[in-house]
Order: structure tokens, then sequence, then C-alpha cells
């Protein structure tokens, strides 16, 4: 059994049906790429997951258990986080404060400090300006904070929404080295990216979006050298 | 020593002020709203406590748990019914008009309930008054229960929502509910608690001013809510000490100008001074100076 | 015919919607003179038809404030309280020296000119402010406006003008001199010039202001500021002229609400221009939809009525027009029941298609 | 206008009335609607006038001239045919020029602004503002009272700005010197502290309070807070202040009044009336507003059995003739014996009252 | 004589020195990149230009013209425009009326004449909407004129910003990272537009960017800030191969 399974989702914004019955799984341990062209609903597949959107059809399953009607807090809970697209930090707190934020559902302060070391070390701008309210930061430090509030939350499963938006190209290298140690830290990632070249270098498998359905997938280097993937998505 | 006295006197009505509007700025900084019903719960509060005391018997501090029991069980009945339908409406002026719909229909069930005449309250606070400088100066009991309780309210509110978890929450709710759920924080228990709270503090609020100014109808709570919402933006949007320091100033403002310029127009005279300040400082005296980056 | 309905086709959505507006309020003005002349009309109503129009006139000037440039004014009744005490002032000056559809003419104009000036006089400062800040600044206004009229007297006679704050007894006048602004007591006796028909072209004329000002270079100006200030910057739209430009027509309309108000009733008092009427027109804009001038037009018009219709139910009045408020509220509003409507909607006209087809 | 067609049966007298019963005047409109529906009950169970029935209404204005006239419309399509209000200044201003058009007969119980009764068709049962404040100083320096004098009023009410300018205007004629003048607003009407303290610190021997009773009540509890104990003189907008519900009778210890209508007085027909009133309202007492209203409904019979109209005139030939027969009549009424003068002023004996011991001593 | 000239330009936020001495020089028709790691004050350089932020030191030349300090309203009519890292539009008005705000001084009538609407007024909008209409067809987006901004997809609300800064036309147009968010062939297909915008316009461009692709592919020239300060500048190939660029910003 996978650890998460969607099976026919159908997501409407009013009368715009955003997503048209889409199906995916993701197993334990996995790296799963998400990608897709602009508006294919990649951000609406994530935000109907962890409960931001509801879906009028279909069901979300994660480790046994039917989440589609739970609410976005219970999700997070069982042990998803997300980092959103826009990276909707928590503007008028400080970096900490927005760090504490993303470990909200757990107890033990012990394991919570050594989480916060790690992401300090991970992102040792983010610990250079814990102070700093956090809507000051430049937009890539943001992201990073973004990142960094999500991994707060000691997940088993990460979703992050175009993490290396806005980041420089070192830093890019960074993130997906970062994603990489998540994972081989246990955690399972589902990655939504627009450099999906980088993205399934990483990943595992992946899924291929287009405006609103699922219309290709498949083992991630499979995929890297389809020729249609190279054309729409690769840029080559 | 008139001015001293003036002094104390505009405290004392400060104090009622800042106690109302503590509990006005609480909903007001965390649920983004302007409650224009909170003036009016507390009118509820008061008559809860006037009719538990003078019809029922019950002693005082019955009267105010019960009181604060029927306020916070209203406070979250109403946020639940009138106000959450109305979360993600497209612009927030929808709530606010709610809550002015919310303040007209509980002003007319007391009507209804307790008719439309005055009723003397009964002063709970049997505290007693300090006179200074051999008499000529007094202080009431109420005002400094109020002040006392105002203090304690404000250090208890700040404690609550810097230092403990459902506050941390309450900060991040107030910010982006969005990002708050995805933190794993009930965005809906954390507004019914932020109501209730503030509901809660309403019925206390009822209990002093009602102490303070014994004069009870359906309408009483309307224009203290009105001068506390004055006086939470004085003292800065959301700022907790802000509403309690905004509160006080507007009571002594207030009576210092009746008692130095002109009783006639006082009230022209406090708004003017408040739109002074808010020129010179244009969030307040607490509010944080928030420049939006670019 | 053809012709016409590709003319009508071809409009811009936002022309048409506002031709619809237009129409919307002549056809009400024909029903009404109709069951008028028949004498269908019962007095309520009759009594009503003057406050409607101030109303719809407050409504859609302050929705210029809120909807369009987005500010929020809790002061909106000042402006219409300085409409009212200037032009009655004139008009119980001039008396019968001019003939009354002239009086009146100037009464509006002298409402208009004098509300505005205030308008742009309270703009300056206070637009310097946002959000909740500048709301308690514009109810801070209408709070000081009115404190200061209720202490005014002035009184006039032969050597002319007396003014004196604070205390109508020391207002000495000569024998034959008359008290025209008497603190509390505000003005009594101004002419009811204030008709259906006149307050119906105003309607118009203010429709006509408001809607074409808000397709125009100047709305899309206002707008813009209103979405995004600092973008508005950016593209070189000076944020001060515009933002007050709305505030200050928005004052004279609401101006000119207050000059009808007060040519309707034998008595002009200060108590009416509080912060609850502020509220109330505030009411009007946002169940009418904030932006949305027709919504304005018909909130103010259910609203205004809706306590007069209720009067049947005596104690439960207030009560049950304080629930309608709600609920109407939660109807339009809530994003639950919007997009119930829609479904709503969107089945009736499926099942509208399916019958053409059966027809057919 | 509209003629008092009746329904199928008999005709009525159709008495509309208008006043506050929301907002934060209701406690006075309130008071009239009950003390008119009482006397139109009492009137009805003895035969009516002139062997008619009362049919009476009363509608809310919320204390606004607008909305005041609205009950007004509302009231003649009712058919009414005479009205009984409006209870407060300006609304009855904005109506009274509405009735004076329509040839409708208005009695208002309360309306004290000189220009309520305006027109030829409009009478009043209590005294106007300028009989009021000239009526207290006149009574005030007669008794040798007080010489210094200071005034609290509230400058946003017609009411008490009217009769506090008419006292002002009147006292250096009485010998009196007005030391202070202080004001309070409907937006700051809880908090008199200051102007107590000013008006202590001026030297007045008595404080006259043209206001209502529900600020006097928190007025002069806070002057009890500051010891200051001069002698608080009012109108008849303090009648009213023993009964508010919980009130502590001896903070209102000596305060004078002059007021057409005690609830405690001696004779047969007030007391006929507190006790009819007490039993039908299950009320401690009237207030001078019920009183007022009471007297005006039994005005309306008088006037109309003295002119000997009947039920199903219009209103406007019942205006006539009760305009025409008001100046005749005399009414025994509990705010005093009244008659009218031809300009609709009434005359009576203000009686001038005194607290003590929780109860009103006639002076 | 450039186009721009900035010397010594410097702000600070409490003890960040957030710009430091910066100083560069872009001339007439040139497409300039400015790069560097996150939080090297890129953006804020861009907020020193146009007025948003005042500097604490340091000036700034349009066309030789002592801009330093002016209001952004100001900056804006002398001829920068610029785009937001953070996507700023009018979310409630329509792509068309988004642009046709950027025409607003430059296809000006007054007030009085919109209301009254007189010839004048029906003349103008017509220019207006060809003009508007011309500049949309160039991003592909005069399909959606009448679609509300914010109902646009992310890329497409990119372009239409750019869009509107174009309408205002400027001498200089300043983009920040035009292509976050973007997938590879949808900033190919952004790299033409600008290139188009440049030679069509004869616009001067600077443009803030992390994707190495479009700023290797379409800047002449660059300038990389580090810590606010500049780290180098010069033809863009020399300093995308500077070993010190490589170790600070771009890796491997
Ligand atoms: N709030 C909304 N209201 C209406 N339509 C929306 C809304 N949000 C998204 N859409 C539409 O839904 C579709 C899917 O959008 P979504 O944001 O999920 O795309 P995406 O794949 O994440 O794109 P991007 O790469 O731009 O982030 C798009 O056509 C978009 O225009
Ligand atoms: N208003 C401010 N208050 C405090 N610090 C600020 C402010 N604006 C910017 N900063 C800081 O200045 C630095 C430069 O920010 P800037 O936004 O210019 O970076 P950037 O080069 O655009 O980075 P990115 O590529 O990540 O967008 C950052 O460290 C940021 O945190
Ligand atoms: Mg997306
Ligand atoms: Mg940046």
């Amino acid at each position: 059994m996978a650890m998460l399974t969607v099976k026919d989702l159908e997501v409407y914004y009013g009368v715009i049906q955003a997503l048209k019955g889409i199906s995916f799984e993701v197993n334990q341990g996995e790296v799963i790429a998400l990608i897709g062209a602009n508006g294919a609903g990649k951000t609406t597949t994530l935000h109907t997951l962890t409960g931001l959107l509801s879906s009028t059809k279909g069901s979300i399953i994660f480790e046994d258990r039917d989440i589609t009607k739970v609410p976005a807090h219970k999700i997070v809970e069982m042990g998803i986080a997300h980092v959103p697209e826009g990276r909707r930090i928590f503007a008028e707190l400080s970096v900490y404060e927005n760090l504490m934020m993303g470990a909200y559902t757990r107890k033990d302060k012990a394991e919570i400090a050594g989480t916060l070391e790690n992401v300090y070390k991970r992102f040792p701008r983010l610990e250079e300006r814990k102070g700093q309210r956090a809507g000051t930061l430049s937009g890539g430090e943001q992201q990073m904070l973004a990142m960094g509030r999500a991994l707060m939350s000691h997940p088993k499963l990460i979703v992050m929404d175009e993490p290396s938006m806005g980041l420089s190209p070192i830093f890019v290298n960074e993130i997906f080295n970062i994603i990489e140690e998540v994972s081989a830290g246990g955690t399972t990632v589902l990655l939504v990216e627009q450099n999906a070249k980088k993205a399934l270098s990483i990943a595992d498998r992946a899924y291929v979006l287009e405006t609103g359905k699922i219309v290709l997938e498949g083992k991630a280097d499979t995929l890297m050298h389809d020729d249609a993937i190279k054309k729409a998505y690769l840029g080559e | 020593m008139s001015f001293i006295s003036h002094l104390i006197n505009g405290i004392s009505l400060g104090s009622v002020y800042a106690i109302i509007a503590l509990g006005y700025t609480m909903v007001y900084g965390i649920a983004k709203m302007l409650n224009f019903a909170h003036g009016d719960v507390i009118m509820i509060g008061a008559y809860v406590v006037f009719t538990s005391m003078t019809g029922m018997g019950l002693n005082p501090i019955l009267s105010i748990l019960l009181s604060m029991v029927v306020c916070t069980v209203l406070g979250v009945v109403i946020e639940r019914i009138a106000y959450k339908p109305l979360r993600n409406a497209a612009s927030p002026l929808a709530v606010l008009i709610t809550a002015i719909g919310i303040s007209y229909l509980l002003q007319n069930v007391a009507l209804l309930l307790f008719g439309a005449g005055a009723k003397t309250f009964t002063n709970v606070v049997t505290f007693p008054s300090i006179s200074l400088a051999g008499g000529k100066l007094t202080i009431t009991g109420v005002t400094i229960v109020t002040i006392l309780a105002c203090i304690v309210i404000m250090v208890g509110l700040s404690l609550f929502v810097g230092k403990t978890k459902p506050g941390r929450a309450m900060q991040a709710v107030s910010e982006d509910r969005g990002a708050a759920q995805l933190m794993g924080v009930n965005v809906n228990g954390t507004i019914a608690l932020t109501f209730a709270i503030g509901s809660a503090l309403a019925a206390i609020a009822g209990v002093l001013l009602c102490s303070a100014y014994p004069s009870l109808t359906p309408y009483t709570g309307a224009m203290p809510g009105i001068k506390a919402f004055v006086a939470a933006v004085f003292g800065g949007i959301g700022s907790i000490p802000g509403a309690m320091i905004g509160g006080i100033l507007l009571g002594i403002i207030e009576l210092l100008s009746k008692a130095y310029i002109s009783s006639q127009v006082a009230d022209a005279i406090v708004f003017a001074v408040l739109i002074v300040v808010l020129l010179i400082k244009p969030t307040g005296l607490f509010g944080k100076n928030i420049q939006e980056k670019v | 015919m053809t012709v016409m309905k590709n003319t009508i086709k071809n409009m811009k959505k936002s022309t048409k919607s506002n031709l619809i507006t237009y129409g919307m309020v002549i056809v009400a003005y024909i029903i009404v003179q109709i069951f008028s002349t028949t004498g269908n009309l019962s007095s309520m109503m009759q009594g009503l038809l003057v406050p409607l129009c101030i109303y719809v006139i407050a409504a859609v000037s302050l929705n210029l404030v809120v909807g369009f440039s987005g500010e929020l004014s809790l002061g909106h009744a000042g402006f219409m309280c300085i409409g009212a005490y200037v032009s009655a002032f004139f008009s119980s000056c001039v008396g019968d020296a001019l003939p009354g559809p002239l009086r009146f003419l100037f009464a509006i104009l002298i409402g208009a000119a004098v509300a505005g000036i205030f308008g742009i006089l309270i703009g300056i400062p206070v637009l310097r402010l946002r959000g909740d800040y500048l709301a308690i600044v514009t109810l801070a206004f209408g709070e000081i406006i009115k404190n200061l009229m209720n202490v005014l007297y002035i009184g006039i006679d032969g050597s002319g003008l007396h003014i004196q704050a604070s205390d109508g007894g020391a207002l000495v006048l000569d024998a034959g001199g008359k008290v025209i602004v008497n603190g509390a007591l505000g003005i009594t006796g101004t002419p009811k010039d204030s008709t259906f028909t006149i307050g119906v072209i105003i309607i118009l004329i203010t429709l006509f202001i408001v809607q074409n000002l808000v397709n125009s270079r100047s709305g899309r100006a206002i707008m813009a500021i209103r979405d995004n200030r600092i973008a508005a910057e950016s593209i070189g739209i000076n944020i001060t002229k515009y933002k007050l430009m709305a505030f200050s027509i928005s004052a004279a309309l609401a101006g000119v609400a207050g000059v009808l108000y007060s040519h309707n009733l034998a008595t002009l008092t200060v108590k009416k221009f509080d912060y609850n009427t502020s509220i109330m027109i505030l009411v009007f804009v946002v169940l009418g939809g904030i932006g949305n001038i027709r919504g304005s037009i018909i909130a103010a018009v259910i609203l205004t009525a809706l306590p007069e219709l209720l009067r049947g139910l005596s104690d439960y009045r207030m009560l049950i027009y304080a629930i309608v408020l709600v609920a109407m509220m939660l109807f339009n509003w809530a994003p639950a029941a919007i997009s119930w409507r829609e479904r709503m909607k969107e089945k009736i006209a499926e099942r509208r298609k399916h019958q053409t087809k059966e027809a057919a | 206008g509209n003629s008092g067609k009746g329904s199928s049966s008999e005709p009525t007298y159709k008495i509309g009335a208008i006043g506050p019963v929301t907002g934060s005047a209701g406690a006075y409109g309130e008071a009239v609607k009950k003390g008119a529906q009482l006397a139109a009950d009492e009137i009805n169970a003895n035969g009516g006038i002139n062997g008619a029935k009362i049919e009476f209404k009363f509608e809310d204005d919320e204390n606004d001239a607008e909305k005041a006239v609205n009950a007004y419309n509302t009231l003649k399509d009712w058919g009414m045919q005479m009205l009984m209000g409006t209870v407060t200044s300006a609304p009855c201003i904005a109506v009274e020029s509405e009735a004076a058009n329509d040839n409708m007969f208005l009695l208002t119980p309360s309306g004290t602004a000189v220009d309520c009764i305006s027109g030829s068709n409009a009478f009043r049962v209590c005294f106007s503002d300028p009989a009021q404040g000239t009526k207290s100083a006149e009574y005030i320096s007669e008794n040798n009272i007080a010489t210094k004098v200071a005034c609290i009023y509230d400058s946003s009410d017609p009411y008490s700005s009217g009769i506090y300018q008419n006292f002002a205007a009147a006292a250096p004629d009485k010998g009196m010197e007005v030391v202070a003048a202080e004001a309070f607003t409907a937006d700051s009407k809880t908090d008199f502290k200051v102007q107590l303290q000013k008006v202590k610190d001026s030297g007045a021997e008595l404080v006259f309070l043209p206001i209502y009773y529900t600020e006097a009540a928190l007025l002069l509890q806070q002057a009890k807070d500051i010891n200051f104990s001069p002698i608080f003189f009012g109108c008849d907008g303090l009648d009213g202040l023993l009964d508010v519900e919980n009130f502590d009778a001896s903070l209102a210890e000596g305060v004078m009044l002059l007021t057409p209508f005690a609830a405690d007085a001696e004779d047969e027909k007030t007391q006929q009336f507190v006790k009819a009133y007490s039993e039908k309202y299950n009320e401690a007492a009237p207030i001078q507003f019920a009183a007022d209203a009471y007297d005006a409904i039994y005005t309306i019979k008088a006037a109309a059995e003295e002119a000997g109209t009947k039920a199903d005139m219009s209103n406007s030939d019942l205006c006539d003739a009760l305009v025409a027969a008001m100046p005749k009549i005399t009414v025994e009424g509990v705010t005093g014996t009244i008659t009218w003068a031809e300009d609709g002023e009434p005359d009576k004996e203000p009686k001038a009252v005194k607290i003590e011991s929780g109860a009103y001593v006639a002076l | 004589m450039a186009m721009l000239e900035v010397n010594n330009l410097s702000i600070s936020f409490g003890g960040l020195h957030a710009v430091d001495g910066f100083s560069m020089k872009i001339e007439k028709g040139e497409l300039y990149g400015l790069i560097g790691p996150n939080g090297a004050g890129k953006t804020t350089v861009f907020n020193l230009l146009t007025g948003v932020y005042k500097p604490d030191e340091g000036i700034v030349l349009l066309d030789g013209k002592d801009i330093t300090g002016h209001s952004t309203m100001d900056i804006n009519k002398e001829g920068i425009a610029r785009t937001f890292q953070n996507i700023r539009l009018f979310k409630a008005m329509s792509v068309l009326d988004n642009v046709k705000a950027g025409l607003h001084n430059h296809h000006a009538y007054n007030t009085l004449t919109g209301i009254l609407r007189l010839p004048k007024y029906f003349q103008t909008e017509k220019e207006m909407n060809q003009k508007a209409h011309e500049i949309l067809k160039v991003f592909d987006l005069d399909q959606e004129a009448e679609v509300l901004a914010s109902n646009l997809p992310y890329g497409k609300q990119r372009k239409l910003e750019i869009a509107r800064a174009l309408a205002t036309d400027p001498k200089l147009l300043l983009l920040d990272e035009p292509a976050a968010g973007m997938n590879p062939n949808e900033t190919q297909e952004l790299m033409d537009t600008i290139c188009f915008v440049q030679k069509h316009f004869h616009m001067t461009i600077l443009l803030i960017e992390h994707d190495m692709k479009l700023v290797g592919g379409i800047c002449e020239e660059l300038t990389v800030l580090n810590f606010g300060q500049v780290l180098t500048q010069g033809k863009t190939a020399d300093v995308l191969n500077d070993p010190v660029v490589i170790k600070a910003y771009l890796g491997e």
C-alpha cells in the first residue's frame, strides 16, 4: 500500500474546473516530482492534498486513512508538511518565531531544539537573521525560511511548491542537495518544480500534469530522456 | 490641586475605556475584524449581572461568573453563526457590517427583555475609596479595581499571546490563516477561542463599566464601544498595551478638555487630539510602523 | 431591430451596465408616477420617496470612496450634515427673496460646493493614513462636525449676521431679527423644496458623475491606487491627487444628499448626522456589493423602506430588521452562499436549455 | 386626507400617536404609549367619546424627525383622525409641519420646543421650553432659594438646551447670577465629574438641571462622590428619577423639581391614575411622560365633547372643530387643571416638589 | 552620455548595509543584468533607483539628470518603469485596464472631460485602446484583454506587469526576476519577448535574474552584487566565467 494515494480528484474554483480527475501514488521514502506548465494545476493539487482546498470528487488516502475531508490542521498533525507557493511566511514575526511556528504540532522541546539546529546548519543565513522581521527578508531568504519552517515539523511527507524559485544558482543546487538529504533522512518528498531537469534528476518517479489532467507518468530517468518531455519541459 | 483631581477623574474614566478596549483589541488584532457588537456584549453581560443580583439574589462573585459564562457562550455563538461564514468573503467589510447587524440585534433583544427604562446597577466593587491630600482627592474603589483589572488583563493577555502555544497560534492566524493551517493550527478553534476570551473580558468590562457609571439601558454599551474602538486605534491597532494606554489617555484628554477648554466642545477636542496624534504617528501610539517590503 | 441588437452587443460591458442602472432608476420613477397619479400610492410610500432618493445618493457617493478608492470612511454623514446646514441656512436667509426653484438650485450648488471644500480640507491630512486608522479619523471628523454644530448659534437682523458659539442666550438681535441656527435645536422652517422628481434628477446626475468618472482615466487611476498603491506610484500616478479627487467628489455629492434632506423636513438637527447614519450608509454600500453602484441603489432602497414596511410587527420591528440585515449579509457575501447561488443559476440555465431543445 | 371611514360596524375615533420606543429615548415614548393606552382603554370602558370608541395606534419614531414623518404617514394610511404626539421636540416640529398641511389636529404630550405647535392645528399638554426655563427662574427667585446658580445641561439635546437657554436668559432679570454653565453631550453622558467639580468651585448654591432623569441618576451619584451637595433643581424631565429600577433614593434627597405631576400626590385623580397604571403595566409608578399622555387623551375627549364631533368626520373637519373647542375647555388632569390659549400653549399651575425620604413633597 | 549613471549608492537598514557604495553605468539601448546571491541587495537597488527608498548616500543620474531622492511618481515620469519581484498587479481590474493605467500620463485628458464625455474623451480612449492592444499583442496577451488580472496564471501575470511598465513609455525598464516561476520553454519565450521589446521599442533594460540561461542568453553586460557591494562588472561572458563569481554565486 502506498503512503499516499490520490484518486480521481476533481477541484473547482467557482465554476472553473482546475483539476479534472487526477490520480497518483507516493510510496514511503520516494521523491516524486510533479511537473507541468503554468496553470496546469500543480498548486491546486498540493492545496487540495493538505486541505486548503476541498475537492468535489475523488479521494485522498494517507497512511490508510481517508483524509479527503480532514481539515488542514489535522493533516499537518498526521505528518504532512507543505512549503507553499509564494512562501506564505508570517511577515510580522521574526525568523525565529516563524521557525517555531513550523514546530507548532510538536511537543518535545529538546527534539525541537535539535531540528532547529539542523535547519540553521542547512540555512546559515536564517541563523544570522533570526531576529529580523521575516517580511523584510529578500525573496530568496524568504524561500529558505519557508523551507526551513516546513522542516521544523519533522514531517513524514513533505510537499514542496517550487522551492527553488527565486534562489541563486548556487543555492538552487544547495536546495536540491537539501531535498536529497531530507529524503535520505527518511522523509517522503512530493516536489512541484518548474526546474524540471533538476527535479527529475533527484526524483524517483514523476507525473506530468497538463490542464488539470495527468498525461504522463513514469520513472524519473525514463522521463528525462523522453523526447516530448525534453521538448516541452526541459527546454532542449 | 484641581488639576490632579481632574487627572484622577480622567484616569478613572479612561480605565473604563481601557478595559473595554482590551477586549476589543483582542478580537481586532487576531480575527482582524472590527467587532462592532463588542459594546453590546458588554451590555448583555451587565444585564446578566443585574438580573442575577437584583432578580435572583445571587451573590456578586457568582453573578459575575455567570455573566462571563453567558457572554463567552454568546460571543462564540455569534462568531459561529454570523462571522464565520463570512471569513473568506471577498471583502473584510462584509463581516464588519454583519457585526453592526448583530449589534442592532443585541440591543433590540435587550429592549424586549428588559425594557427601555434605565436601571441602576448595584456597584459590585466593595473596595474602599482612597483619600489623599486630606480628603481633597479621592480615588474611588471602582477606579482602583478597574485599573488593577486592566493591568492584570493586559499582562495576562500579553503573556498569553506572546508566550503560550494558543497565543502563538493566534498571532499566526492573524497574519495568514492559510499558512497557519499549514503549521497545524486549528484556525476555527483559535478564532473561537479569541472570541471566547474577548467576550469573557466584555463581561468583566460590563461589570466595571456599570459599577463606575451605574445606569443600565439597552444602549449602555454602544457609545463606550465606539470610544473603546477609538482608544484601541489611538493606542495602535492590535497592540495590547496600546489599548490600555490609549483608553486611559482618551479618558484624561476628555476630562481635561472639559475642565480647561470647554465642556460644550469637549468631544470635538478629544477627536481633534486623536487626529493630530494619528497624523504625527500614523499607526497609533504603540502601533508598529511597518513599511511594506517592495 | 437587428441593428439595435448589434449595437447593444458591441457595447462595452461597463457601458451596458451603466445604461441598465439609469434605466432602472427611470423605470422606477415612471412606475411611481403612475401609481401616484392614479392615487394608488399610500401616504407612507409617498413620504418615503424623497428619503429614498437621499439615501441612494448618499450610498452611491460613498461607494466612490469605499468601493473605488478602497478607503473605509465612517464620516460620510458629516458631509451630509455640512450640505444640509449650509443650504438650509442659505434658504432660510434668502427666504422668499428668490423664487423657489432658483433658490433650491442655488442651495444645491452651495451645499455641494461647501461639502466638497470640506472634503478637500479633511482629505488632505486624512488620506495619508491607511485602513482602519483612516476609518477612525473620518469618524472623528464626523463627530467633530456634529459637536461643533450643536453649539453653533447664528442669528440675523438688520445689522447682519450674528454668530455665537456655545450660548444662544448671548445672541443679541434687534427687533425683527431671527435666530436661524439654534444650537441643538438646529434650523427649523426650511422651505420644503425637495421633491421626488428633483431627487430622481439628482440621482441621475450622481450616477452620471460617478459612473463616468469610474470609467475614465481618473477612475482607472483611483482604482489602480486601491488595488496596489506602490505599483500605482511606480507607473506615475499621483496618489494624493486621485485619492483626494474621489474623496471630495464623494463629499460634494453627500452634501447634495444633505441639501435634499434639509429641504424635506421642517426641522434639521445635527443628531441625525452622527456615526450611526454614516454606518447605515456604509451598510447600504457593503450590502449592495462594494463597487457595485446598482447594488448600492437597491440596498439603500430596501434597507430604508424595510423598517417602515415592518411597522406591522410593532415591538419586534427592529429586532426583525436586524435579523433580516444579518441574513441578507450572509446570503450576499458568504462564499458558501455565493457558490450555492452560482450552482442554482447554472442548473436553471441548463434546464432552460433543455426545454428550448425539446421545444425545437 | 383620509377620513375616518371606520370599520364596517360602528365608526370609531382613530387617534394616532408617535414617539420613540426604540433608541436611547425609548423610555419616554414607552411611557407615553402606556399612559395614552390606559386613558383610551378607560374612555372606551366608559362609553367612549360622544358614544364612539377610540382606536389608538402608536408608531415608533426612534426620536428621529424623518422616521417620525414616516410614522405619521403610516398612521394616515391607517386612517388617523387626530394625532397625539410626537413625544420629543425635533421630530414633533417635523411632524407638525406635515400635520398643519393636512389640517390634522395635533396635541403633543411632551414636545417642549416652541416650534412644536407653530401651526394653528397644534396644542400641547406640557410646558414649553421658555415656560419651563422662565418659570423655574421665577420660582427660584420668588422663593429666595438661591442667588448664585449654575446649570448643567445636555448641549446635544433640543429639550435640555432649549430650557437652559431660556433659564439663562431669564435668570439675571430675576436677580440671579449664573456662575457656571456646563454642558455634556449624548456621546459623553456618563461622566459628569468635571462639570460638577467646576460648578462646585464656582460657589453655586443651586444647580439647575434641565435634563432627563436617566442622566440625573448618574449625576447625583457622582455629586455625592465628590461631596458636593447644593440644591439641585430640575424640570419635568427629572420626574421618574425615583422610579429608576434599583435607584438609591437617598441620592435624590432634597432635589427640587418644577413639574406639574408627582406620582405620589395626594389628590384622588393622581392616585387613581397611578394605581391603574401600576396594575395594568406591573410597574412601580408612571413618570411625567405617561401622565402627560394620559391627560392628552382625556383632553381630546373633552374637546371632542365640547365640539360635539362625530366619529365619522374627516380629519380636517375634526381638526377645525377641536381647534375651536380647545380654548373653551378646562381639563382636570393628573398634571393639573389645564386650559389652553389659542396659540396652543397650556395654562396650568406648575407644582414645585421636593424629594424627601424617597417621596415627593409638594412645596 | 550614459542612460543611467549610479554613483556610490548606499542604504542600510538598522545595522545592515543592504547596498553599500554601489556604482554602475548603462548605455542607451543596452540590455543589462544585475545578478548576485540571495539577499545581496539587488531588489534594494531597484527600490533606490525608483524612489521607493531614499538612499543614505550616492547619486542617480538618468540621461544626465539628477533624480536622487525624487518620488516614485516623479521618477516614473522622468522615465524609469519597473516590475516587482512579488507581482503587484491591479488585481480587480481587467488586463486591458492594467495597461491603460500605465498609459495614464501619456494619453491624458482631464477629469471633467471624462465625466462630461467630451469628444476628447472618446478620441483619447480610442488611442489608448489601440496602444494598449498593441502592447498586449507583444506579450501575447491580447486575447485575454478583458480577463481580470488576478485570474491570469502566474506566468502571464509576470508578462502583464512588464506590459504595464512598458506602457508608461520609459527610457529605462527595470525587471525584477521576470522569469521566476517559469519553466524553460516559457523562459525562452520570455527571452524572445524581452529582446523584441529592446529592439522594437529601443528600450534600455536592466534586469535581475537568477536564471543563468536567460542572463547568459540576452544580457550584454552584467554587474554582480554581493553583500551590497559590487563584486564584478563587465561583459556577460567575462563575468560569468570569473572564478570569484562562480564561487560566490554560480557554484560548480
Ligand atoms: N483562486 C483562483 N480562482 C480562479 N481560478 C484559479 C484560482 N487559482 C488558480 N486558478 C486557475 O486554476 C488553474 C490551475 O492553477 P494552479 O495554480 O494550480 O496552476 P499551477 O500548475 O500551480 O501553475 P503555476 O506554474 O503558474 O504555479 C489555472 O488555470 C488558474 O488560472
Ligand atoms: N526594509 C528592510 N528592512 C530590513 N532589511 C531589509 C529591508 N529590505 C531589505 N532588507 C535586507 O537587505 C538585504 C537585501 O535585500 P534585497 O531584497 O535587495 O535582496 P536581493 O538581492 O533582491 O535578493 P533576492 O535575490 O533573494 O531577491 C536582505 O538581506 C534583506 O533582508
Ligand atoms: Mg503553482
Ligand atoms: Mg530580490
